[in-house]
Order: structure tokens, then C-alpha cells, then sequence
């Protein structure tokens, strides 16, 4: 047992916080959310730090990483605050693709890990929250071409992705597990409206009628928890970096605004306020390394393991988040300070892939007669 | 005790209900009902609606041309408004400067402000906030210095709600750095228009300029815009905080968008979802329970019986059930609720092949404008430090 | 609307106050509970006070008063930390022995007014919680006589009762609210195991066996509903007294004792949370009202207002007690200081004919699209 | 990062798992199983086959006769006692006046107290708290005068945890009144059979004798038994609050119970209502998530690589869970766990007639005997300033 990082993951986060520290500044942050939450560049600078490729096998150009060292990235693309689909572009879509003929595999894959593609999954639906069952996008062979009609919603940075890995109904109805074909569609073939999000990002639906398809698996279930498992614990990893810099801000202010002549930092009520936020946000990292030292795990273990953290995690993030605004007072509202941002992606980060009520039904649901780290 | 209105009073309520059915217009309750961005010709419309009525100054005595209900009669009043959709008065005159005019204000200053409040003609704004002074309110430094029939003003104040509307605002400002800090401010009021203003919006995390910065460079102000006596403001302050009774709960708004909460979850499928479901069943008794504290308080007032202090506790449960059922519906909502579309905040707003259904994207934005709730009006941390000093009598 | 109690209210209060204040001192209370917590004497006091008829008709030698005037008792006794079990003997068994045949609510109901009889419901069985329609015990007549056969646990002064009034399935099955028909079975006819409770009271199981039993009515569960709600607003009251008086104690303690050379009651940090035992005190005496002047509604709207009412007593009771106890320290937490006798009776109470989770159902289960006061 | 234990971690782990299965006695485990009375005799029975074993002080180094373990063969030795429901050391000698004397005291000291320590015969108390110093520990007022070679020790303490039982008690004396309150106070060993010493067991709420208040009236204590430094006694007691880490939290303990919680549950047909089963479940959470933050320190402890100070958090967050365990469990029973039966905390407890499971009966006792947990080892309103004062670095 043991809870340090290698000296290879610590240069790992050296190199992606000396990034932000250098060319992710709040200011280009505020900038691109403005102007509408491009990503591409931003994603186009982590590709050229290899982080693209980060858990693609080295077979298929990638640098054949573990859950750790993406937990590692993805703590401090939190502290950063960076709007690039990472976890979705590099870490999902790759698991995804694991499913795929060989063929597919290779025509993807190097594009992905050199980040000349940003392939990102499409899987809300209307209503469907987050089921991963519940699919209405009907797939069908039309003379040896699959062809996909249906619409899927809010996908991440839908206007600047080359590709989308959407799941469809082969077979099958609602809550079948069985019947899910996984597919790759090219922009081309989908139709997209974009719009920029709450978190100062960028996403958009698509809309597919009969659009060409290459397709992964007609069985797709399994690999499609695996993948939301491995964006989930990656999501984890993000809110705590996001928390972990929130409450230093949050820190500092307190230290430095004075009411009542005297610092915020000396009432006790609000002493007592950021000890019960550094409890949630240690809660909170300790289930997110229990997230992703269990990704690894058979499915339903893992599957337990990541909505225990998730639910951890969801209560962090709020708890974190709210409590952070608040000690703050009206500046903490504000557009043009750093705070409410953080809060945003913190928000948002809790709806994605299940909330907290959605993962203590999963937890809930698996429930075995003992518990514990190792149960 | 009896929970029932009485006849008369039911019968109050079917007029106001009535009268409102035939003068609200549909265009502006659509926009409040799904939480669109009003225009300040959305607030000016509605408010002469209700001036013509003489109910834009609904809690004004008789004398004053107001319609001199009783605590229940204005309770009726704002339920009914809140629960048909319509916008929120914008306090700042009928509500906030109005009161203090009647009651510290000297006979010319009735007649010069009261009618353009009475009436919706003219747009008041708040000058409290400063930047160094939020919740420490008494530490203002924006400073009025008495040069003859003027005074000259220097500052800033800040936080100052849709203030890039407004026409006339009142300010407490510095007129003495001598004795404590609460006995050197005066109350002020002072025409927008004055050479010397300048007024930057602030853009909220949801993206509206909702608040803005007003600064003083050497702003002239005529004595007779004083109100009361120099040094005294911060007594005239409290006198009109000591009005904010119930309102401050918002309690009819809660229900009104309980009400929302519930058609909105049956949309996304989540109304049947028995966890969710039992949030939606917690938030309902907090808000019941809210209403019969609000009701409590206004029984106290028409009887003069019971003495009830709990205004603070009303500003502190009222924000947080406003801010949680602005948080259920966004996570009823889900993923969707990501989506943020500043244009879909207008009325008519028509995303061509957007499929995130145009209910749901003002959720997200609802939610984050409502974290404001707990801080203004008195922190809820300056609330319960009220609270405290009642409870414990030290 | 109007929250003004009237002025033979107002009385019937200071009369109550006015017999604790001189006749149920801590220690008494404290010497009864320590020798098995009997409660006959105690209730025949109230008795003598006229308490024991306060609801029950004229014409059966009660005062004829309504749910108001049971509030205001109900609270004072509370705030006075009485142990008698007043609401069941004087508010639900004259309520479910309304349901009677002429003669036999003249055969009981005098005698209970006059508190010569002491009768309470014995509803628990084992496992069937809060249910009231699932009841094991079975009734069935043999040559006109009524017999019961079965077992009520926790029954309320078990053996200091001289009857019980007993649910007992004639027909049906769990879940059926047909077929239960309600009894009166003396205690003579019933085998009771006594034992004190933990809130210094006494209550005992009792087994019948072919046991003799007066049928009340063969159709019971909606006079059971209705003189379970009774009991419920009862509680609501009683839970405001005891939190009023243990935050007044609270109060006295944290401007008496002092740590750190200064009185409790200058650290912000209780402070606050006083603020917010007193918010939930408030709620709580709010909805009791709420309780009170809703009893008389229709069934359906009396039981979603009844378990509103008891959704927010719960919360207010579990956090009124947890925190008075947590800000008086060690002291609260012994058993010859007054406090902790507070908490104990508030915890008990929480799980007294629906705790706040199964009231929460109720409330869920009877959602309508509005809510209010008066919806 | 690895959340696996090493091999010879497992093997350890292997190996006390068989030796507590052969030697923790039947009676005394079924005892804790269901939360029935321990008697003095039970805890010294279990003390004194696990000081044969040596490992009465398993934290002890081994040239004091422990097994000299590390961080992680602690951590797995406490959990397999518990887990096994072995009774919790009374740790006022083995844990928590032996490292002081180790630390602090001298040859002879060592020599005369530890072996009776280590071997379970000597049963130790701790002497603290006083009525008037409970949070505020330093104020302390219990005085040791030096006459000679004696110290006339007089004043109070109280809390002392199961001091009825105990034969020697380590105290903070005050023994200089200069300077600041912690300066003053010295550490000394007092045996409890001295003449002048009064012992008055306090009951708490749940009806058991499981403090004490100790009156020491002109105690004579030799200056032999003062450990280390005259007015150096405070900064003893903070070392071996330093020690105090990761059991703290007793997240072995709080595993065992969740899966008592689970079987009560199921017993009382509340396991499958969906609403308390949440409440398991989230519950659950908290264990993994305490248990993930004990593991962090442990790994800290052993690497020496990251540095953690989260001692308050694993305090305050321990204590709640076992508030929150204890009252699911009486919760689960609902009315029926209103019965309190004396005896029937005895083992072998049969209750002719009383049809309320015996399995029920302590769960209302034992959650009312947890709200001392948010209480004492340092109020969690005291944890909190700590954790405030290192998140602030003010």
C-alpha cells in the first residue's frame, strides 16, 4: 500500500502545471469562454505536451500511461482551470476505441495520441439522463454501411471535434444492455449546433439522419461503463484539482479582506466554514485516488468503487464550491473574478456522467455486506 | 387561532387576483414564469401598470396615496402577483427610499419624490455597498462635504442593482469621521443625471450585468435633498430595514417556483425518480414551513399580540430555499443544463437545430445567480450573528 | 388567520406551567424515571386538572375542547418534561373509542375523562415499523365473544394501565386496510411484560392469548389514521415545548460557563450554530400550528399535513437535541444534568408513529403540483 | 501508487487474523459484538492475553518490549481485533502514559512502570480534564506542591474514563502559577490507592458509571513519580497527543458496525426500503472515504515522502460516523429500541415475557453514550480551530 507518486508522475505534473503557470493564464481562460469556449488550441498545446496520447497503447503512438499518471494530469488541468475536453478526447475516446477492429483502431488512434484528431463521445439524450441504456439513436446496415439517425446532446467541443464515438440501438430496447452498437461518425456526417456552456467551454448537438458510421462493436455495453468509469475517475481527479486551487484562492482572501476592521481569516464561524471545506476537499481526494486505483478492477468492484467516489466527490464539489463563494461575499459572484469559474466547472463537473443522487442509487443498488477500502 | 382568512379577506384576494388576470401583461409573466431577461421597459411597463392602480406603493398609507392595507392585505397582494408571474417590483423606490421619505423626510421632499415613485415614472437606485464595506455597511467612506447650499460628493459605491437604470439614488455618505462610524452618515438623495457620475455594470457569474460600480467626482448635491438631519442616516437606514418584514422571505416566489420545480422535473423524467422525488418533498415542507413563519409574523403584526423577531431567520431560510430549488431544477435538468446561450434569455429566442429544450437553458444561469441571495440584504453569516444577539441576549 | 391563543387558552397554559412549576421538579421527574419511570400518579395530577378529558365530549364528562387547546397542553408538558402518557391516554384513545358503539364509549370514556381508567393504544408489532395496516394479531369471535390473539410490543405504561385499545386483523392481509377491526382488551386479559424506556418512562409487550376484547368497530383504520394524527400533532407540540425549554437551558449555560477565560456564548462559532438551533426551534413550532389547525381537514389533506408537519419536527428535534447536548460539552452528556433527559425524550419521540424518513414518504407519496399553507 | 498491501503485509495481516481466531475469548467477543456491558475483568482478561503475546503495547518499540511494528502492521493489528470484535484496549497505559514514560522518563521510571504496562496487570486513568478546564485544557487547577521529596497534590479532575477501575493515574498537575497557563504544569504518576483520593463514578446518559470525577485531598505523590521536567508537563502531553494518529479516527470499528448496521437492518425489515437503505449507502461512503484518509497517513507515516496533518479531520470525521452508525442502528429498530432494560446489557441477559429482541436492546444506549464522541479527546469545535488555524496559516 502505498500512496506516493513515482518521480515519472511528479515530472508529469510538473509539466502540465509549468503550462498553465506559463501560457493558461485566467485572463486567455476569460478570454476563450468570451469569445465562445474554443478549445482546440488549448487542446492542440496539451497534444504537443504527449498528453494526448497519454494512455493509448505506445503500439498505436501513445505513451501507454495508467489511471494514475491521468489522475495526475487531470488534478491539475483542474488547478489550471482548462476547458479542453481531455478527459473525454484523451482518455475516453481511446477506451472506447479498445473495443474497435484493429483496423479502426489504427486509423484512429495514432491521429488521436499525436492530437491531429479530437474524436470525443456522444452519448446524452433527451430525458435519458444518465442511463447508459437508455438510447433512442436507432443504428441500421444499409448495403454493408451502417448508417445512425437520432440526436445526441450536449457533446463536449461538437464543433471542433473531427469525429464523434456514439453509442445506437442495434437491438434491443430501453434497459437492454445487450443491442448497443458503438459507432465512430465523422463531423461530416452529422449535423451540429453549437453553443458554449455554463463552464466556459463548448459544446453542441448533433443531429444524425442516416449518417455514415464505422462501427466499433455491435456489443458495446460493457466498454461504454468502462470508458464513463475511466472519464468518471478522471472527473474525480479534475474537481479535486479544481477544489485544491479554489480553496487556496479562498484562503487568500481571507487572509487579506478586512470588515469590521479586522480580517476575515479571524471570525470563527468562518474558521470553522474552511475547516469543513478542507474536510470535503480531503474527502474528496482520497476517494479520488480510491477512484482511480480501482479502475483496474473487475466491473462490478470498479463499478462500485468509482460511484462511491463519485458520490464523495459530488458532495465535495458542492460543498466546496458554494461554501467558497460564499466566504468570498459579493466578489465571489462576479464574472471578472477567478472564483465563480471555478465554481461553474465545479457545478457542471457534478451533472456529468451521473449527479451524486444518481451514484448513491448505484451504490446503493451494490451494496455487499461488508465495506471498506478493500471489500 | 384559526388558519383561514376571513371572508373579507378572501374576498381582497379574489379582487387583486382578478384585477391582475386583466392587467398583467402575457408577454412579461411568459418571462418571468421561465426566468427570461427582463428589460427596463419590461419594469417601467409594469410598474406604471400598477402606479395608475396607486398599488406600485402597495404597503403606503392612505395619506400618502397608498391604499393602507394591513400586514395581511399586502401579504394577499404579493402572493397573488408573485404566483400570476409577475416581475418583482424593483424595491428601490416604493419600497425602500418611499418609507423613509414619509417618515424623515421633510413636507416639500414628500411632494417633490413621492408621485414619480408612486407613479413607476422615475427609477431609483440603492448607494449603501462600498468596495471595503459590505457587511461592515457602517464603515462606509463615500464622503459629502457641506460646501454652502451643497454638498460635495466623492466615492464610490458598489453592488448597486440595475443601477444602469437609474434616474435618482439614495446614498448614505460620510458627513463626519467623529464618534463611532454609525453616527457620522447621512442619507442622501441624489439625481443620477448630476455631472461628476459614472456608472460601470458588473457582470455577474451568470453573465448579466445585473449590479454595478457608481462613482462620485465631485458630485454637487443641493442641501434640500437631505433627508432628516445631517449625521442621522444610519437611524433612517435601520427604521427601513426595520420595514423589511416578510417580504424578505420571498415565500410566495418559493411557491411559485416549487410549483415550476415540479413541471419541470416531470419533463426530464425525474418527478417518478423516488430519490429526486424526495428532495422535491423536503424542499415542499421547507417552504410550507417557511410560509406559516412568514404567516406567524404577519398575525403578530395585524394583532399587536405575540412579539416575533425573526426577520433574520426569514432572510436566512427564504435564501436557501431560493437558492435550492433554483439547484434542483438545474439538476433536474442534468447534462443539459450545461448549455449556455445568452440570446435564449430573450423572449422569442428560437435556436434553429438547438435540441436542448429552451425551458432548460435559463436553469443553469437561475442557479448561479441565485448564489448572490445568501450574501446580499446582510450576509446570512451577518444574519445569524443577529440571530445569536437575540437568542442569547449577550 | 390569526395565531393568537385565546384567553381560556391562555389559561389552560399557565394552569399546566403553573403544576409543573410546583409539583414536577427535575428531581422528582429524575427520582421516577430512576425507579422505573411510573407514570399513573403523575398522569392522575393532570387528571385532577381536568387534562385527562380535555377532548372527550360533555355529554361523556369531558371538556369538549378541540386540537388548539391539546396543542397548548401537549407543549407545556413537554417544555416541563412530564412522563405521562398523555397523548395517548387523554388525545388517541378517546379518538379511537369515537369510533364505539354508544354503550361502550359510555362504559369508557367517563371513566378515562375523569382519569379513574387509564386506557392506551398498543399499536407496535414486531418489524411492522410504522405500518398501520400491517398487523399480525388476529381477532376472531367464538359464541359472541370477541378474542385476540397475538403481540403489541412498546406498548405505552403496559402495566399501569387498566386497558388497552388494540388493532387486530379480522380479514385481509398486510396491506389491506379492510378487514381491521379495533378492541378494547383489559388488562387482566393480556400477559405484560414491563420495563422502563429511555425516556424515563415505562412501557411493556403484552401478549394475548384468545384474550376477551370489546369490539370498538370491525372497520378500524381510518379512526386508527385519524387518532394516530392526533398523536402525531401531539408530539409536534410536545417536541416545541421540550426544545423550547432546552434551548433556554442551552442559553443559560453558554452565558454562564466559561472556557478560555470567556462565556461560551462569546465564540462566533456557537453563536451561529445557536442562530440555527434556534431557526430550526421556530420551524418546528410553526408547523406544530400547522399540525394542530390541520387536524380537522379531510383525511387526505389532514395526513400530508400531519406528516409535513412531522418531516420538519423530526429534523428540528435530532438537530435541536444533538446540538443543545454538543454545546454544553461533557455536562450534557450525563445523566444527573437535566439536559440529556431533554435529548432523550426529543430522540424518542422522532420515532414515535413514523419516523422523519417515513413521514418523508408520506409527503412524497402525496405530492400535488402546488403546495402551501392552504394548498 | 498502489492500494494493495505487499505480501508480507498480507501474511501479517494472516498471521494475527489466526492468532486473535485461537485467542480472543468467545464470551468477551460476543460481548462487543452486540454492544453488552464489559466488565473490569473482561478488559483485564483480554489486556493480559495480549500482554503474554507482548503485544498489549503493539506501537512499542522493541527495545521496550513491543514488537516494534510499523505504521501499516498497527493499522492491520487494530483492524483485525476489531474486526474481530476484540474488546478496545483501554489505553491509558499502553497507548497513552507508556510512550510519555518511554520519551520522557527516566531508567527507573522505565523500569518500574512499563513491565506492569506492558503486561496488562496495572490498570492506569488518566487525569486531565477538570470541571472548569474542558476545552480550555491549560487552565487546569489541580495543584502539586513540592515539600521535599513529595508533592501535596490537591485539587479535581473529572472525566476520568473508567477511573473506578484504576489503580495508577497520570496527571497534568498545576505546579507553578507564572507565565502562561501551559508553562506551569507538570506530568506525574499518582497511585490511586493513596491516601486522600476519592473516586465518584459520574453516570452518563445511557445509565452506565463510565466516568469519574477524582478528588485529591493532600495526596503525598514521591517526586519520584514526576516525569521528566518540573513545569514541562504540557509539552509531554502534546507529544503524546501527536501520537495519537490514525486510531483516532477508529474506522476499523466504524467498518465493523456498518456491517452490523446492515444486519440489523435486514433483521427489522428496513435493509429494502429504499429511502433508509440511502442512508446505509451513504453512510457507507463516509467509512470507505475515512478509511482511504487513514491509509494516506499511514503510507505517509511509512514513506516519509508526503506530509500530512489531518489528525483533526480523522477526529472530527471519525466521531461523526459513529454517531451516524449508532443512530441508523436505533433508528432501523424505531419504537422498539425505547425499551431500556439494565440488565439486559448483561450478557445472558433472558427477559421471560419481553418480546423485544434482545439484539435491540443496547442500540438506543450505545447511541446515546456516542454523543461524547464529538466531545471529548478535544471537542470537534476544537479540532475544527486546529484544522482552521493550519488551512489559514493564521
Amino acid at each position: 500500500m502505498d500512496f506516493d507518486f513515482t518521480e515519472d508522475q511528479e515530472s508529469l505534473r510538473d509539466a502540465v502545471r509549468r503550462w498553465v503557470d506559463k501560457g493558461f493564464s485566467f485572463d486567455r481562460r476569460h478570454g476563450l469562454a468570451k469569445a465562445g469556449g474554443a478549445s482546440r488550441a488549448v487542446y492542440g498545446e496539451l497534444a504537443e505536451l504527449g498528453l494526448a496520447g497519454l494512455v493509448i497503447p505506445e503500439a498505436h503512438g501513445g505513451l501507454g500511461q495508467g489511471p494514475v499518471d491521468a489522475m495526475v494530469v487531470c488534478e491539475e488541468l483542474g488547478r489550471g482551470l482548462v476547458n479542453a475536453p481531455y478527459a473525454e478526447a484523451a482518455l475516453m475516446a481511446p477506451a472506447l476505441l479498445s473495443a474497435a477492429p484493429e483496423a479502426l483502431q489504427a486509423a484512429w488512434l495514432p491521429r488521436i495520441a499525436g492530437g491531429e484528431a479530437l474524436v470525443v463521445p456522444a452519448l446524452h439524450e433527451r430525458a435519458a439522463r444518465y442511463r447508459l441504456t437508455k438510447i433512442s439513436t436507432t443504428a441500421q446496415q444499409v448495403g454493408g454501411q451502417w448508417q445512425l439517425t437520432g440526436q445526441k446532446l450536449a457533446v463536449p467541443a461538437a464543433d471542433e471535434a473531427d469525429a464523434y464515438i456514439v453509442p445506437a440501438r442495434i437491438s434491443g430496447s430501453d434497459g437492454d444492455t445487450a443491442g448497443i452498437g458503438l459507432f465512430v461518425v465523422e463531423k461530416l456526417a452529422a449535423t451540429v449546433a453549437p453553443y458554449p456552456t455554463q463552464d466556459g467551454a463548448r459544446a453542441g448537438d448533433i443531429t444524425l439522419n442516416a449518417a455514415a458510421a464505422q462501427l466499433i462493436t455491435t456489443d458495446g455495453h460493457a466498454v461504454l461503463e468502462t470508458a464513463v468509469d475511466a472519464g468518471l475517475a478522471a472527473q474525480c481527479a479534475e474537481g479535486v484539482g479544481l477544489m485544491d486551487r479554489l480553496v487556496a484562492i479562498t484562503v487568500d482572501y481571507m487572509n487579506t479582506r478586512k470588515q469590521f476592521g479586522t480580517t476575515l481569516a479571524s471570525f470563527q464561524a468562518l474558521r470553522h466554514r474552511i475547516a469543513d471545506v478542507k474536510m470535503q476537499l480531503e474527502l474528496g481526494r482520497s476517494m479520488s485516488y480510491y477512484a482511480s486505483l480501482k479502475l483496474g478492477e473487475a466491473p462490478a468492484q470498479r463499478r462500485r468503487a468509482i460511484s462511491q467516489a463519485r458520490v464523495q466527490l459530488g458532495q465535495s464539489m458542492r460543498y466546496v464550491g458554494q461554501q467558497c463563494i460564499q466566504l468570498h461575499g459579493g466578489i465571489g459572484c462576479t464574472d471578472e473574478y477567478i472564483a465563480s469559474h471555478y465554481f461553474k466547472r465545479l457545478t457542471v463537473l457534478e451533472m456529468t456522467y451521473g449527479d451524486t443522487l444518481h451514484h448513491l442509487g448505484e451504490v446503493s443498488a451494490r451494496m455487499q455486506d461488508t465495506a471498506g477500502v478493500f471489500a | 387561532m384559526d388558519l383561514n382568512f376571513t371572508p373579507d379577506e378572501l374576498a381582497f384576494r379574489h379582487e387583486i387576483r382578478a384585477w391582475v388576470a386583466e392587467n398583467l401583461p402575457a408577454d412579461i409573466a411568459h418571462k418571468v414564469r421561465h426566468s427570461l431577461r427582463l428589460s427596463r421597459e419590461d419594469h417601467q411597463r409594469w410598474a406604471k401598470i400598477l402606479g395608475k392602480k396607486s398599488w406600485l406603493g402597495w404597503g403606503w398609507p392612505k395619506e400618502f396615496g397608498g391604499p393602507g392595507w394591513n400586514a395581511i392585505q399586502k401579504h394577499l397582494f404579493e402572493e397573488e402577483l408573485a404566483l400570476a408571474c409577475a416581475p418583482r417590483v424593483i424595491p428601490f423606490g416604493p419600497v425602500m427610499v418611499a418609507p423613509v421619505i414619509m417618515a424623515f423626510g421633510n413636507a416639500e421632499q414628500q411632494k417633490r419624490f413621492l408621485p414619480g415613485i408612486a407613479s413607476g415614472e422615475v427609477w431609483w437606485s440603492q448607494g449603501y455597498s462600498e468596495p471595503g464595506s459590505g457587511s461592515d455597511l457602517a464603515s462606509l467612506k463615500c464622503k459629502a462635504e457641506r460646501r454652502g447650499d451643497k454638498y460635495i460628493v466623492n466615492g464610490q459605491k458598489t453592488w448597486t442593482t440595475l443601477g444602469q437604470y437609474g434616474e435618482w439614488i439614495f446614498c448614505l455618505v460620510r458627513t463626519s469621521n467623529e464618534g463611532k462610524p454609525q453616527t457620522g452618515i447621512s442619507f442622501l438623495l441624489i439625481d443620477m443625471k448630476s455631472p461628476g457620475i459614472t456608472v460601470r455594470p458588473i457582470v455577474l457569474m451568470d453573465g448579466e450585468p445585473e449590479v454595478n460600480e457608481v462613482w462620485f467626482d465631485n458630485v454637487e448635491v443641493p442641501t434640500d435633498n437631505l433627508i432628516g438631519e445631517e449625521n442621522k442616516g444610519w437611524t433612517y437606514a435601520k427604521h427601513l430595514l426595520s420595514h423589511e418584514r416578510t417580504n424578505i422571505a420571498d415565500v410566495n416566489r418559493a411557491k411559485r417556483e416549487l410549483e415550476r420545480l415540479k413541471r419541470v422535473a416531470k419533463a426530464e423524467g425525474v418527478y417518478d425518480d423516488a430519490r429526486f422525488r424526495d428532495q422535491i418533498a423536503l424542499l415542499e415542507v421547507d417552504v410550507v414551513a417557511l410560509e406559516m413563519m412568514v404567516l406567524r409574523v404577519l398575525s403578530a403584526e395585524k394583532s399587536g399580540k405575540q412579539s416575533l423577531d425573526v426577520a433574520g431567520l426569514l432572510k436566512i431560510r427564504g435564501s436557501e430555499i431560493q437558492q435550492r430549488y433554483a439547484e434542483l431544477m438545474m439538476l433536474a435538468a442534468g447534462p443539459l443544463s450545461r448549455a449556455y446561450i445568452f440570446e435564449a434569455m430573450e423572449a422569442g429566442w428560437q435556436g434553429d437545430q438547438v435540441a436542448v429544450p429552451g425551458d432548460i437553458l435559463p436553469l443553469a444561469s437561475t442557479f448561479f445567480n441565485m448564489r448572490k441571495t445568501t450574501i446580499y440584504g446582510g450576509s446570512n453569516e451577518v444574519q445569524r450573528n443577529i440571530v445569536a444577539q437575540t437568542v442569547l441576549g449577550s
